[in-house]
């Protein structure tokens, strides 16, 4: 690979990408940049890209996790740190269901089947249709009246899980439909039965669409706020909501807002990076055979 | 453990109680410990910003079982919750001897407070009168100042505003006379905001959005004259001020960049703090300028037991607790808003925060019928707020646009019922 | 190692009936050869055998027991696929003892096969690699051991070599061919190509479109073709199919047709007597025309274009409106466009029944 | 016949999980919206005390000159953002489409907008438009320019909401572009340089015509999600000034939650959802009119040689 | 028409050179085969010409035109892809007539051109389909029709019928060939299958590791080949190659192996004289062996394998060590395990250098 050749361009090219590296990341970094600002180098008139960072909002956000006491954070709201790991529990768990359970089905339909593909590709865009807006209040009533979920971590799993679960099967599909049935064929005259064939030989063929597809859960699992908002108590808040209700009429606080923000986003710039390959593919694959 | 009296049956129950993300409850966070340590009932807070608390009570009430056993509610929810039959009628605690407290002297509430946001179903139906009882109990609420720059003030010779033309006036001369300074910063965000900013107006101005026949009149003069306020003043405010909430309206004041602010009393503790502000120490504050009358806002939160709260006593004594003699002049000196008239002649107060005394002034004004809280101001309000901003923003004619609000509420409310018996 | 029947078996794929009731039997311990061109059936009716596919009809026995509704690794078999079908995600060793290894045979004895059947497929070296890390005639020999490895009593091939190129598909060929004078086992092999089926079979059944048309060794169907179907697929280049009519003439009987006029042989005509069909197909193999035209009856063909392969050359003739493939040993190329005179081996001339194409 | 058994109730074991939750937990649900949108239903009723109506939300929402603004709005900011996405994500990837170091890293960088939580994006795009502090302003302040009034003005604020979608969106389409365009038949491009094809109408005539499934589906995707874009704009400009950014998506919401009629947001969006999936439908159809067509062609042609 | 020559064209990728500086000339109006095995550089070559590909140093003349700078549109040449490459979103008469109407001919007469080529290469009823809409022979066609449609000067192709199956790439070599002799342009064919090369190749160029192995007609690759390389790789089954050494005696030449000695013809003896080397190569066709000793040296071989194919059977023997294929014009299936004696026609014995592979 190394001997890899790529063609050359001319400088103005290379002064076009970069401008559009610039605007593509440029509010990211901006957004990094206040979070290190005290608040009044953010409010006064006179911008300076010279300033002296400071972690303060930081301590801020985090002051319930931080092993020293920092000394500028007046009231330390408790409730971020809790926030962050009711995001983290909830993004994941929700995340390896639908990968588990999105894959079966699609397995099934698509080496049993069952229903068309078209089917399934058809309710995977009518319910990507379907604004949260107005789940939001029949999930609330079923959750509470109907299933007595209300509040736990595990009604937020389940509406997620639910939510991604159409769009999962959707890019599945297509990942398993690659893998040639003489394999499964071939396991079942090796004396592997249906579970067998499924765990031991379909599975991690088709890891880097789990991989595509875990990261797009993960993104909606992560960022969701309207649904999470009606059915998190404050034990199960996650982190958008609280994001939300930081907002006050009264303050708003840009460094701090700005800081919560770039926590917010870091886990999924990590697995942005971590399986940016994955992601493209996976991306591709839906969309291109869907 | 050592907690006698009325509090001992309760000691250490937890209650859960839902606030909103305000400075007022931020300050009782500050006095709740003090509750604990005197009652050994534990509390828990939930915090929220106070639209999404909204949400999420209206969500929560429906339930058999609520989280909550105490809840803040902002004062137009008044109307919903009552209607719903979610909250309590407070009666039935204050009968009760093991727990009213006989000291608690509620003549001392602020009456107009009392009336906005605790009482329900008699004149109206959303103000005192005859049939009406009590469901909650004014707490971090709200009325209108004029908070402005002496120095600038001072600076042009401007006299502090006592009537709307004068308001008027300043708010446009000042951005001729300082370079870069905004008149008045105003809230007059599309929707909810530039709602409340005219209705800001309406009420000193002579008008109402409804004649007691709920006849929609917000289109007669007052109304017109109110908008038209309203608007100079944006015209003449800060850069951007179509788009200000409150916060942006704040913090235009509070890093100067315009004169004069007239909102809520809640933001004065953070003007005069100098780590967030740079006009520390040179605002003065004074009564809502009168128009045809005084007509303060009335707003801000009230506390109530749900119906399906679970520990309803104890509930009941922390709402005592709070809004008791002690309990408010503790909330005030940490930085609340007291709802007591006694509160307000506290000198320990007064010293601590030398605008206290305005403020009391200035609650005597205070208009329990500001706006009208029933079930459907929430879609009139709405339909204000997006008509104003349309005003303010596309210059849609202050009459039409009225016109348009008029006939538009009147048909919700006939829906409603409300002329079922005309 | 049973002996394998099929009974009346049949298979629809909803109202497509794709095979037709059919009996077969496979004796113990030979290589068969199902072989017809694609489409034909030749994989249904393996994979019915393998359990892969179940049956619309009649009943399969391995010697006196029926097996129809036993699971696939209920049967005894192994099978090697047409595009081998490795495990991608697991090394050499561990695609060859996955079988095993679902069968909970102990560690050591796995190892043992492995090493032995690795190394008699000359793939020891590779058993650490992963499937994408070798090359296609290795992956083949890994299929192949896969297989051997379970000691199966039947063995089934699907188009083994057909994702091969031409030169290892030759090689491999061989090696199979080997393979099957070792192991002595049942042996079916699924293949559309005549070539495979000639040299691999000792037995070929033949099959077009669903149908069993001949059963027999490579001789037989080469010489003995029940029909003009496998005459012209079985020999390559194919057998050249010219209409024509039979002449009789003093008891000698000739075939006529556009630009020809040829003797049967005493043998051949002595059958043709008793049909009374006078209009056929003539059938003549490219080899059995000679350049030396003494050596048989002559003709003459137009040659149209000459493909010269070095030790022989194959012509593209045309016998009145008719194409004919001749194969000459030339030393030297032909010249296209010239007429030519061939010497036919009348021995080697087949006539066929012109509907029903049966051979008379 | 145990083993059988198993056999034929596999693929139902396999689907159970995913079927019982999607239906519990999603179609369920959405029965509920569907049936709630014959109901005058205010949120502080449960559902069975809310009142039947029938028709009367829909038949009401016609005569909603908001409704009808606001879904005016929403036509006019989907298909804005739309094609300005697919113009400049799909020209992006045609100008980019190059051997050159460093692609991947590139792509990564690109895809980096649109794995930020809407909330995030809109408080970040509200800071960056905020008339004094935000650094649009500041910059063209330090200029010498005037300040630009980005979320105060009707017009205006309707460009600052479709430039943050632009920015947040536009990679996405970049992406799937540059993937097609990668895995486009290189030799068929190479054909049509033989030709005489030049740049122009290589792209034109070759590349886009190719590419064109791929766009399609994703051009479908942008739209549904463009109709549902509801945080950004609500934390940006809460549909203001007037109801210049009031897409529909945040008037259901605002309908649910400040105006309290259940049965009136869910009937709005049962409009939403009939309009999408007449869209997708179309779609649908012609895409497998097109491919049984061209398979029962290519059976003719397999069989006639 | 122009006459193509290269002159000292070389192509690097990086740091690797694939094809080292070389010269090749190619005849105006002939049909020129590149053959050689996968990776030797035969498409770069091709690629190089068309334009598709920058040379990395040399230059290519047309007639006495540089040409290297060109794009390739300029050049006046048409090309066939293996692939086909045919444009999937335009049906077969757009794609015909693509080049035609970049290039701004009028509407009737790019009618006229793609009705004529069409129906010559009998597609015209094919015209309105898209290409995923025909079978892999028609895609062939059309592809064919785009390159005829546009009268370029010179054609090339790129292996354009190793995606055929075979029995359809024997049907579309055989056309191939019949339009050979029917166009008169330069033509420039790749492929790395000899047979295709043999059969319709005027002059076949063999590459082998980016270097021109030998240029020549069939013919003469296939009886004088320059080294083992391309006697090897031109005939099918291949020349089997056996170690021995060159043995004088009386004036007779012989060659001994294990298991043989056969005496050289006169002409291969004389050139053999010349030499010093003793240990060489020995190179025997399959086809140089018969089953009547009497026609040549007798040598006796153990048969391990017997293909029998019908007409004839390849057996693969042992002679010694080594593994020798033999062709025979077998009527009946030979026994493998057998010892048999066959006929070597000394003629067709070829000697080559045992180190540099140099045919003596
Ligand atoms: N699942 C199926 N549904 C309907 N028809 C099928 C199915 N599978 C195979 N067929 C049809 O059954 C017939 C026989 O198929 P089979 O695969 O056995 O052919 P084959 O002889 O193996 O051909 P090839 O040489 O191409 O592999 C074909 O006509 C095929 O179209
Ligand atoms: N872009 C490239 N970068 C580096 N090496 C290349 C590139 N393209 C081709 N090569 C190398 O150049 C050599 C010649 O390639 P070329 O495609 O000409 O072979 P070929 O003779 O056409 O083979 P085939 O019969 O497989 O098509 C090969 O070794 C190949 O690996
Ligand atoms: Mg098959
Ligand atoms: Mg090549």
């Amino acid at each position: 690979m190394s001997a890899k050749t790529y063609d050359k361009q001319n400088p103005a090219f290379y002064a076009l990408l970069v401008a559009l590296v610039v605007m593509a990341i440029g509010p990211i970094f901006m957004m990094l940049t206040t979070s290190l600002k005290l608040n009044v180098d953010i409010t006064s008139d006179t911008s300076s890209l010279l300033f002296m960072p400071t972690l303060h909002n930081y301590e801020t956000v985090l002051c319930d996790y931080l092993w020293y006491e920092a000394p500028n954070v007046d009231y330390c709201d408790k409730t971020f740190g809790r926030a962050l790991v009711n995001s983290l529990i909830i993004a994941l768990i929700s995340t390896a269901l639908t990968l588990v359970i999105g894959c079966m089905a699609a397995y099934a339909i698509v080496r049993f089947r069952f229903m068309g593909r078209d089917t399934v590709s058809l309710t995977t865009l009518m319910m990507r249709m379907v604004p949260p807006a107005v789940l939001l209040v029949p999930v609330f009533g079923i959750w509470t009246f109907q299933f007595g979920l209300d509040g736990t971590r595990g009604g937020i799993i389940l509406v997620y899980v639910a939510m991604n679960l159409p769009f999962v099967i959707w890019i599945l599909q297509s990942f398993i439909v690659q893998v040639p049935i003489q394999l499964e064929e071939a396991a079942r005259m090796d004396g592997a039965g249906p579970f067998q064939v499924f765990f031991l030989v379909v599975l991690p063929i088709i890891k880097p669409g789990l991989a595509a597809a875990s990261i797009f859960t993960f993104r909606v699992a992560w960022n969701e706020f309207l649904l999470a908002n009606a059915l998190a108590d404050r034990n199960s808040r996650t982190v958008p909501v609280t994001i939300v209700n930081s907002l006050t009429e009264y303050d708003i606080d840009w460094g701090v807002i700005m800081a919560t923000g770039m926590l917010l986003a870091i886990p999924p710039i990590i697995f942005t990076f971590v399986a940016s390959r994955q992601i493209i593919t996976g991306m591709t694959a839906g969309a291109v055979k869907g | 453990d050592g907690h006698g009296g009325p509090y001992a049956p309760y000691a250490g129950t937890t209650l859960v109680i839902n606030v909103p993300a305000h400075p007022h409850y931020n300050a009782m966070m500050k006095v709740l410990p003090q509750f604990t340590e005197e009652t050994g009932i534990e509390v828990e807070v939930d915090q929220l910003q106070y639209l999404k608390m909204r949400e999420r009570q209206t969500l929560e009430l429906t339930k058999d079982e609520g989280d909550y056993d105490l809840i803040s509610y902002v004062v137009f929810s008044k109307a919903d919750y009552v209607f719903a039959d979610q909250l309590e009628n407070l009666a039935r605690f204050f009968m009760n001897p093991k727990l009213a407290d006989p000291a608690y002297d509620a003549e001392d509430l602020i009456d107009g407070y009392v009336a906005n946001i605790g009482i329900a179903g008699g004149f109206k139906g959303y103000l005192p009168g005859a049939t009406g009882s009590l469901f909650g109990i004014p707490y971090g609420s709200e009325t209108s100042v004029l908070a402005y720059r002496k120095d600038i003030f001072e600076k042009h010779g401007i006299a502090t505003p006592e009537n709307y033309d004068q308001l008027l006036d300043a708010a446009c001369k000042i951005p001729e006379v300082e370079e870069g300074m905004g008149g008045m910063a105003s809230r007059a965000a599309s929707g909810h905001q530039a709602s409340h900013a005219f209705l800001l107006h309406l009420a000193p101005l002579g008008g109402r959005v409804f004649d007691d026949n709920w006849e929609p009149i917000i289109n007669n003069e007052a109304g017109v004259a109110a908008a038209n306020a309203l608007k100079t003043i944006v015209d003449c405010g800060p850069e951007g001020s179509q788009t200000f909430g409150p916060s942006e309206a704040a913090a235009a004041f509070s890093q100067g960049q315009a004169a004069m602010f007239m909102d809520s009393i809640a933001f004065a503790a953070g003007f005069e703090d100098p780590t967030k502000s740079k006009v520390a120490g040179k605002v003065g504050y004074a009564l809502h300028p009168e128009g045809v009358r005084r007509g303060s806002q009335t707003g801000g939160f009230g506390i109530a037991i749900p119906k399906n709260a679970q520990n309803k006593e104890a509930a009941f004594l922390l709402m005592q607790w709070l809004t008791s003699k002690k309990g408010d002049l503790a909330v005030a000196m940490a930085g609340g808003n007291p709802s007591r008239f006694s509160t307000y002649e506290n000198a320990e107060l007064n010293a601590k925060y030398p605008y206290s005394a305005t403020f009391g002034e200035a609650l005597k004004y205070a208009d329990p019928d500001w706006r009208p809280i029933i079930p459907t101001w929430g879609k009139i309000n709405a339909d204000i707020g997006t008509t104003m901003s349309q005003v303010l923003t596309e210059g849609l004619d202050p009459q039409e646009a009225l016109d348009g609000v008029a006939e538009r509420a009147r048909a919700i409310m006939d829906e409603a019922g409300y002329y079922t018996w005309q | 190692m049973p002996r394998i029947t099929f009974d009346q078996v049949r298979k629809a794929y909803g109202t497509v009936e794709v095979l037709p009731p059919f009996d077969l039997a496979l004796n113990d311990g030979e290589f068969t050869v199902l072989v017809g061109p694609s489409g034909c059936g030749k994989s249904t009716t393996l994979r019915m055998l393998a359990g892969l596919e179940t049956l619309s009809g009649g009943e399969i026995y391995f010697d006196d027991k029926a097996i129809s509704t036993l699971e696939p690794k209920e049967r005894d078999i192994a099978m090697v696929f047409q595009d081998y079908a490795l495990y991608p995600h697991m090394n050499i060793a561990k695609n060859m003892s996955f079988a095993l290894r679902l069968a909970r045979v102990s560690k050591s004895e796995i190892e043992e096969k492995v090493t032995r059947v690795a190394n008699m497929l000359n793939i020891g070296h590779l058993l650490d690699r992963k499937p994408a890390e070798l090359s296609g005639g290795q992956r083949q020999r890994v299929a192949m051991g896969r297989a051997l490895v379970r000691d199966a009593g039947t063995f089934l091939f699907d188009e083994p070599l057909s994702n091969l190129d031409a030169k290892l598909r030759g090689k491999m060929r061989t090696e199979l061919a080997e393979m099957r004078d070792t192991i002595d086992k049942n042996m079916v092999y699924v293949t559309h190509d005549q070539v495979e089926a000639m040299t691999l079979g000792e037995r070929i059944v033949v099959m077009a479109d669903g149908l069993i048309q001949q059963q027999g060794t490579p001789e037989e169907l080469f010489k003995q073709p029940v029909n003009k179907f496998v005459a012209g697929f079985i020999g390559s280049p194919t057998m050249n199919f010219v209409d024509g009519e039979l002449v009789d003439e003093k008891g000698q009987i000739w075939v006529r047709g556009d630009g020809f006029m040829l003797p049967l042989s005493a043998e051949t005509s002595s059958r043709m007597k008793q049909g009374a069909t006078k209009d056929v197909t003539v059938g003549l193999r490219p080899s059995s025309f000679s350049q030396d035209v003494t050596t048989g009856a002559p003709i003459e063909l137009k040659v149209v274009v000459s493909e010269y392969l070095g030790a022989q050359s194959v012509l593209v003739t045309h016998c009145g409106a008719a194409e004919v493939l001749v194969e000459t040993q030339s030393a030297a190329p032909v010249k296209s466009g010239t007429i030519q005179s061939f010497g036919v081996n009348t021995d080697e001339i087949m006539v066929f029944d012109k509907t029903s194409g049966l051979r008379l | 016949m145990q083993t059988a058994n198993v056999n034929r109730l596999t693929p139902y074991l396999f689907l159970a999980p995913a079927a019982i939750v999607m239906g519990v937990a999603l179609l369920y649900p959405v029965g509920y919206m569907i049936y709630a949108s014959f109901l005058d239903w205010n949120p502080s009723q449960r559902i069975g005390e809310a009142e039947f109506v029938g028709l009367r939300n829909y038949t009401k929402l016609l005569t909603d000159e908001a409704f009808r603004e606001s879904f005016f709005v929403t036509l006019k900011f989907a298909s804005i953002v739309v094609s300005l996405e697919m113009l400049l994500g799909v020209g992006l990837a045609l100008l980019l489409d190059r051997n050159i170091r460093g692609m991947s890293t590139l792509r990564t960088l690109f895809i980096l907008p649109m794995m930020i939580a809407p909330i995030v994006v809109g408080l970040m795009w509200r800071y960056m438009y905020h008339p004094t502090v935000g650094i649009f302003n500041r910059t063209l302040k330090s200029w010498g320019f005037e300040p630009i009034p980005w979320l105060s003005d009707g017009s205006w604020a309707f460009a600052s909401v479709i430039i943050a979608d632009v920015w947040q969106w536009t990679p996405f389409i970049f992406i799937l572009s540059l993937a097609a365009l990668q895995s486009l038949p290189q030799s068929a491009m190479e054909a049509a340089r033989i030709d005489g094809a030049n740049g122009w109408q290589l792209i034109w005539f070759v590349k886009l015509p190719l590419m064109m499934p791929v766009l399609i589906v994703t051009l479908l995707l942008r739209l549904i999600d463009a109709f549902k874009v509801l945080e950004v704009i609500l934390v940006m400009t809460n549909g203001g000034p007037g109801l210049s950014t009031e897409i529909l998506s945040l008037r259901i919401s605002r309908t649910a939650s400040e105006f309290r009629e259940l049965g009136e947001a869910a009937a709005m969006s049962n409009y939403l959802l009939i309009l999408l999936m007449i869209l997708t439908a179309a779609m649908f159809l012609y895409n497998k009119a097109m491919e049984a067509r061209a398979a029962r062609l290519r059976a003719a042609a397999e069989a006639d040689l």
